[in-house]
This record gives structure tokens, C-alpha cells and sequence, in this order.
């Protein structure tokens, strides 16, 4: 069966390893942070210029002064820093920032992720996005396989506008995890229960499947 | 002895100079570390026409929001302006003008025009609409676009505690974009929580020096939270 | 949760991997907030062809100066070589290769090799032998080079406090070129004078968060003075 | 008479402003700041990061790493800031730095500098006189008329390879203050004593005189 929020969350966290800089976009990503596995230490990036990002506040914690890059009041762990926006994208741009998990409308087998604008509606921005997909050692997207009315978000080339262009390593989906080399997405893991065929049939770009493709854990 | 003393009394002698059509840039992400009293008396003064140079827009009714309200705006540079249904309406209408630029991108050309550095290149928005206009370059194999300076009329920043010559600190994330819009403006205006005298700030502690700063003014403020949430509202 | 203990026990360790025809980025000016205990054992390693990036060689002696008694740099890329006669008898000799690079274009280049941009224009040197088979193209009716950021193999950096993490703070003006060394290192080595508990530092106070930092060892500094000139040497 | 070095910093000085802040090279530059006017506050920026420079220390003040860009120990002034050398050549660079004070070997009528490297000596290097020449909003050189064997050092063109070009704005010596404008030196003011012909035979470039040029005040 296609996996739920929390177990997409659950999936995307075990990408993080101990000792890991890493920057959670909006959603479900932010969410991958409670499932960090025990006796493991990652450290949080928020792009507004906090690398250490804690938990939320309690009511008494709550301070204007300090906020994510989703403008939510947060708190801030013990070893972190604060600096400006410069320095923030300075660390990003750079690739000191291990691993960015953020989500996407569409992404295709070169690797390129449209996940800002959809024509016809209005423009928001792209805020770091751009900056990140282009920064970041390591990018994973995770986002539903198909969109709502089961329109594959795997494609061959994206339609939407871009936000960068052959930066996407891995995707994780609530069907599947997938790895994208050479032209193509790689079938690494399906979601318990769901069969390759389902996979097959709901990724519109190049799919290169091996045999006993192995169920996610989670 | 006057020479360092940037403090003054009032918001009109703060933002005095500032007319129509200049180029505003502004501190703060969202609601965090705006420099409210600056940004309410530049709605008091209606000054018009104004390009704004701001990551984000405020939302209706506070900071930058204030200034779309009496369509002061005519054009802002900013990465993100989600959450402000005025901002929606007039751009529909054609009465504002917006250029979208990635946040990492506006922090370092603002950066670059404090710094004197016309232009610089970056691998953000490469294959991209931000590319559109732009030169590409290819550096070691990869590609980049050229990105050019921001400097403005006025910057406002906000500021946690400055002496009188302008050295400040910021508190917490309240840093963000403050400490490139100050020196990107040929007037520099802060407004602070606090004044401390010269000295109390530790020398290597200062985020913003004194150089930077043309005036400042102590100011109250609201601090209105964007998005409150509590560590009980999610595990 | 040894991820980020970063403190390492010996020179030995915090120097491993450096090999022949590496490149080194040296934070310090003069003598002056320099990683003493680290250059003392690249002395001790031998390891040789080294392009060295440093603002000055350090002095006959001492400082980056050992490094030139055993013949162990190729290459410096330096604002000003002049405190050091071992020096000019290498470059005299040919056994020593000089790039000289303007103070601020080179802590510059050190930030832009961090921060991901691969070049930038500055006015710093139009005219002049620096512009030399650069481009110089006008903007705004300036002229402006356009300089390549710098990065290295190592970087070896002298900081006051720092934690675990690698966060850490500089000492006065011993800052200097440090934070940007720290940022433009493929590993960045830290050389500290005190080891503290993560969270002693305050967060905003932090110079270079731990991000850029890879190693951290606690040494001993002799920290020489270059020229000492008292307040009754002169009015 | 010509001017002493102790003269010659003190005309320096005249040109200080209060709230002005100023980078003063080594040399008679550096000597100017004695003679700051009572009743003025000018803050002493020195370019291995540190802005509100004080005066040289006591013996119990020494501290290694506090030192000034001549690498000579010094103190902080009150309200002084310490920060990187990139954060202090955004300073200088952007234009933030109202005046350099700095030597020369060579001015001329374009305003180029030459200040740094005399071909068969051995090359130093410019440390951050290149920097501060393309960035300081107002720059004066001082220096001495004529070198030692009486050769004019105000030149129609320098003759060493420039530090800067089209950035000198006025030339303190020990005979004459002149401003450089429209391709000509002007005289401004000469030192007491001395004669406008004097001055007229040791300009080799193009000298714009104007009568009754007033004597300096030092």
C-alpha cells in the first residue's frame, strides 16, 4: 500500500547518517527530523541562518526572535549557531550542507526538479530553493508518486518551469525509492505491498528495473 | 566630538531625504527583524513609486504590508511574497512590479553592493527562469549565471543593541538580511531595541560596524509572530 | 554520537592525508593568529610541492617560515613576501614561485571559493601588472577585473575557543584571514587555544560555525610578536 | 624650508574631518594621527580588521594578537569593532572608507599611483595598498617632492608599474599641497618659505599655478 506521511518521513530519515549537516524543506521533509534513529546526532539548517535548528518551542520558549526558514518559531540546540542570510547561503552554495530533502511537483530522469512555479497561478517565489538544489552535496526529493488525478510526477523531461537542472540524486515516494543516473530512474526499494507493475505503471519517464526490487522498511 | 553620534530623535529626522522613486532595501525574513517604526513612517511620509528591496513582503496590515496599502510599492525584489493577499491583487492589476530572485542570490548581491563587487557568478537558477537576460558562464566544467550588485537610497535595518556609533548586534535569527542591507545603502538608517553606550559591545562580538551606519534611532517594537508553533503541537 | 567530535588527539591525525603538491590555505597575517603547531608539523611531515596560500610567508624562523628552511613550497599566493630572506633567495633561485594577489582580493577569492562562487569582479588592480592576463570588463562606466575564487586541499586555521562541534570564536585581530581559510578547505583543520563545552559559545557570537570544520586540535602557541612598538616609543 | 616629516603629517591632519574614518599608511601617514585636531573624533581603520584603532600599548597592554596592519602591536579605541579581512575589504572596496593617507614613489597628472614595486629590486608585494587605492572614496598621497638625487616624483606618466589608476584626488609634500584634476597638478598652498618657481622646477608634469598661492599652515 502507498505509504502515508509519517512513513515517507520515516523512509527519508533513514538517508540521514551521523554527523550530517542537513536542510529539511516545508512538509514532509521537517517531518523526517522526528524520526531521527537514537544514538545518532544530525545537525539542522535552516536557511535563515541557523545551523542547529531544536525543537519547537514550549509556550514559555516562544521568542519572535527566532524562527525557521517556514517562518515558524523554533528553539535552538545546544552547538548552534546563528549568522546572517549571506553567511546561510555562503554554507549552501558552497556544498558545506550534506543533504537537502525537499519536495517537488515534478521531477525527470536528467535529474532536473520543477517545485515553484505552476503557470497560470500566481508566482509566490522561488525563496532558497534554487539555492539549495544547486548547493547541496546530496539532494533528495520526496514527494507522492502520481499527482491527484494519478498523473505520474516521474517524467521524462519536466513541463514546469525548473528549479535546477541535474541535481536530483534520489526520490522517495510514497510507492517507491528511486535513484537517477544516466538518463534513467533506478528502482531501488517499493513500498510494502506495492507491486513493480504499480511502480511501472505510474512512472512516465525511463524506469530501469532489476530483479526482487526489496520492500522499503519502515 | 559630534561626528559618531548617529542617534536621533525622531522618525522624520530618521528616513529625512527619502522622496519618490528612490530604492528601499529593508532587513528581515517575514515579520522577523523588520524595522517597524521605519517602515510605518515611511508610510506616514507617502512616498511614492518606491522600488523595495526586501526578502519577503510583509503580510496585510504589517510591515512591508503597510506600505502596499497605500500603493507606495512600485516594484519589489524579493525571493518569496506568499503571504500577502494586497501583494496578490496588485500585481494582477499591473500596479506593482515584481522581480523574483532566489534568497541566496539576493543576500550575496546585496552583500556585493556593500562590498563593491559589481557582479559575481553563481550556479543558482542555472537552466532556470532566473536565467532568462543573463550571461552563462562555464567554470571547471560547470555552468554559472552572472549576477549583479544591489545598493539602494536607503537601507532600514533592525537592529537588537547599537552604540552611537552605529557598531550593532542582532538577536537571534533577527539577523538574517540586516547585516547585508546595511551596508548596501548610501543611507544607512537603524532602528534599535536598545542603546548601549560605546565600549559595551564586545569589539569582535559586533555584527554590523559603525562604518556602515548613517543614523540611529530607538525604536518599539510589536514583534508579531508569523506562524506560532508549539512543541506540543507535533511530537 | 560521535559524528561531530571533531577533536582530534594528535598533529598527526589532524594533518592525515596531506601529500606532495597539495594545496594549503593558511589563515594568520604576519605572525599573527597563525596555527603554529600545525605548520611545525607539516615541517615534521616533509611533505613538499606545496602551493601554499597564505597573506604572508611568516618570518625567518618561524611560522610558514619553516616550511621554506626545508624547501617544502612550490607555490605562494601572497598579498606581501617581505618579512623573510630565505624567501627572496628562493624566488631569486627559481626553486620558488611567487603569485602575487592584492590584501583584499585575496580574502575575497578565499570567500568566494567557500561560498560556491567561482569568480567575481572587483576594481582592485585595473591598470596595474595584477590585471594581467585577466578579463576587465566595464560596468556602470568602471572598469573591473574579474578574479577566480581560491580553495584548497587543507586549510589550517588558529582560533581562540572552540567546541566539539568545530563552532568557534577568533581572538582580536587574530582573526584575520581565519574565517575565510576555514571555509575554502577541503578539510579544514582547526588549531585552538582552548577546548569549551558546546554551548559555552553564544550562537550569534560565533565566528565560524562548525559546518566548514573538519578537525580540531588543542595546541600551544608561542605567538611571536612581529614588532612590538610601545605607546612611549612615539607621541 | 621644506617640510619635516612631523610637518609634513601635521598638514595630513588638516585634512581630517570629524566622524571621519580614515586608513592612514605606514609611514608619515600613520604619523598624521598624532596631530588629530582636539575637539574632532576620527576612528583609524587598519586593514587586518580592525576599525576604531587606538595608540600604540603599554608594555603590560602588548598582546600578540593585537596588532595593526604594519603588524606593529596597537590598541582598540573605545566603540572599535574586529572583524575578517574579507568583511574588512567590503569596507574598503565598497567605498565605506572616507579617506586613505598613502606613500608613493611616483604621482601622476591622471591621478595613477605607482607605490609598490621597483622593477630589478626585489618585488614584496602590494599588501592592501591596491585594494585601498580602487576603494576609499578620498585619497591622498604624501610623499616627498623629489627623490633623493632631486628627480621629480609628480610625473606626466609614472614610469613603475601603477598600484592604481585615476584615483589620486590631492598630493601633500614637503613643499606643496596640490590637487590632481583634468590631467594637471594645481597648486593649492606651498610650505613656508618656499618659493612657487622652487616648486615649478621640481614638478615634472603639467603644473596649473595660480597667483598668490597661499603658504601652508603646519
Amino acid at each position: 500500500m502507498a505509504l502515508n506521511r509519517e512513513q515517507i518521513a520515516k523512509r527519508v530519515a533513514q538517508e540521514f547518517y551521523d554527523g550530517a549537516y542537513i536542510n529539511l524543506g516545508i512538509g514532509i521533509p521537517t517531518l523526517a527530523a522526528n524520526y531521527v534513529p537514537k544514538n545518532m546526532e544530525v545537525m539542522l539548517q535552516s536557511e535563515n541562518g541557523l545551523l542547529g535548528m531544536g525543537p519547537y518551542p514550549t509556550e514559555t520558549q516562544v521568542d519572535a526572535d527566532m524562527i525557521n526558514a517556514g517562518k515558524e518559531t523554533v528553539t535552538a540546540a545546544t552547538g548552534a549557531s546563528i549568522f546572517s542570510s549571506a553567511e546561510s547561503f555562503a554554507m549552501i552554495r558552497g556544498g558545506h550542507v550534506d543533504l537537502t530533502v525537499l519536495g517537488a511537483f515534478e521531477v525527470d530522469i536528467h535529474g532536473n526538479i520543477a517545485s515553484w512555479m505552476i503557470p497560470g497561478k500566481l508566482i509566490k517565489g522561488m525563496g532558497g530553493a534554487m539555492d539549495l538544489v544547486a548547493g547541496a552535496r546530496n539532494i533528495i526529493v520526496t514527494m507522492t508518486h502520481a499527482d491527484k488525478h494519478g498523473n505520474s510526477k516521474l517524467l521524462s523531461d519536466c513541463t514546469l518551469p525548473l528549479t535546477g537542472v541535474n541535481c536530483i540524486n534520489k526520490i522517495i515516494t510514497d510507492l517507491a525509492v528511486l535513484e537517477v543516473k544516466e538518463g534513467a530512474f533506478h528502482l531501488l526499494e517499493r513500498a510494502p505491498g506495492v507491486s513493480t507493475e504499480e511502480i511501472i505503471s505510474k512512472t512516465a519517464g525511463k524506469l530501469i528495473v532489476t530483479a526482487n526490487v526489496p520492500e522499503m522498511q519502515v | 566630538m559630534a561626528g559618531f553620534n548617529k542617534v536621533v530623535g525622531s522618525y522624520a529626522e530618521a528616513l529625512d531625504g527619502l522622496s519618490d522613486n528612490m530604492t528601499v532595501i529593508s532587513g528581515g525574513f517575514g515579520l522577523c527583524g523588520i524595522a517597524e517604526g521605519l517602515i510605518a513612517q515611511i508610510q506616514r511620509m507617502g512616498t511614492t513609486g518606491l522600488t523595495v528591496v526586501s526578502n519577503n513582503c510583509g503580510v496585510d496590515g504589517f510591515g512591508l504590508g503597510l506600505l502596499l496599502e497605500k500603493k507606495q510599492i512600485k516594484k519589489m525584489i524579493s525571493s518569496y511574497v506568499g503571504e500577502n493577499a494586497l501583494f496578490e491583487q496588485q500585481l494582477l492589476s499591473g500596479e506593482l512590479e515584481v522581480e523574483l530572485t532566489p534568497q541566496g542570490t539576493l543576500a550575496e548581491r546585496l552583500r556585493a553592493g556593500g562590498a563593491g563587487i559589481p557582479a559575481f557568478f553563481t550556479a543558482t537558477g542555472v537552466g532556470t527562469p532566473v536565467a532568462e537576460g543573463k550571461e552563462v558562464r562555464e567554470f571547471s566544467g560547470r555552468q554559472y549565471l552572472m549576477e549583479r550588485a544591489i545598493t539602494g537610497d536607503f537601507a532600514i535595518v533592525k537592529a537588537w543593541k547599537a552604540d552611537r556609533y552605529g557598531n550593532c548586534i542582532y538577536r537571534h535569527t533577527a539577523q538574517n538580511f540586516n547585516p547585508m542591507a546595511a551596508t548596501a545603502g548610501k543611507i544607512t538608517v537603524l532602528e534599535v531595541e536598545e542603546l548601549v553606550e560605546p565600549g559595551e559591545l564586545e569589539p569582535s562580538s559586533i555584527h554590523t560596524p559603525g562604518i556602515y551606519v548613517n543614523r540611529v534611532i530607538v525604536g518599539k517594537f510589536e514583534k508579531r509572530i508569523e506562524r506560532k508553533v508549539l512543541s506540543t503541537a507535533k511530537v
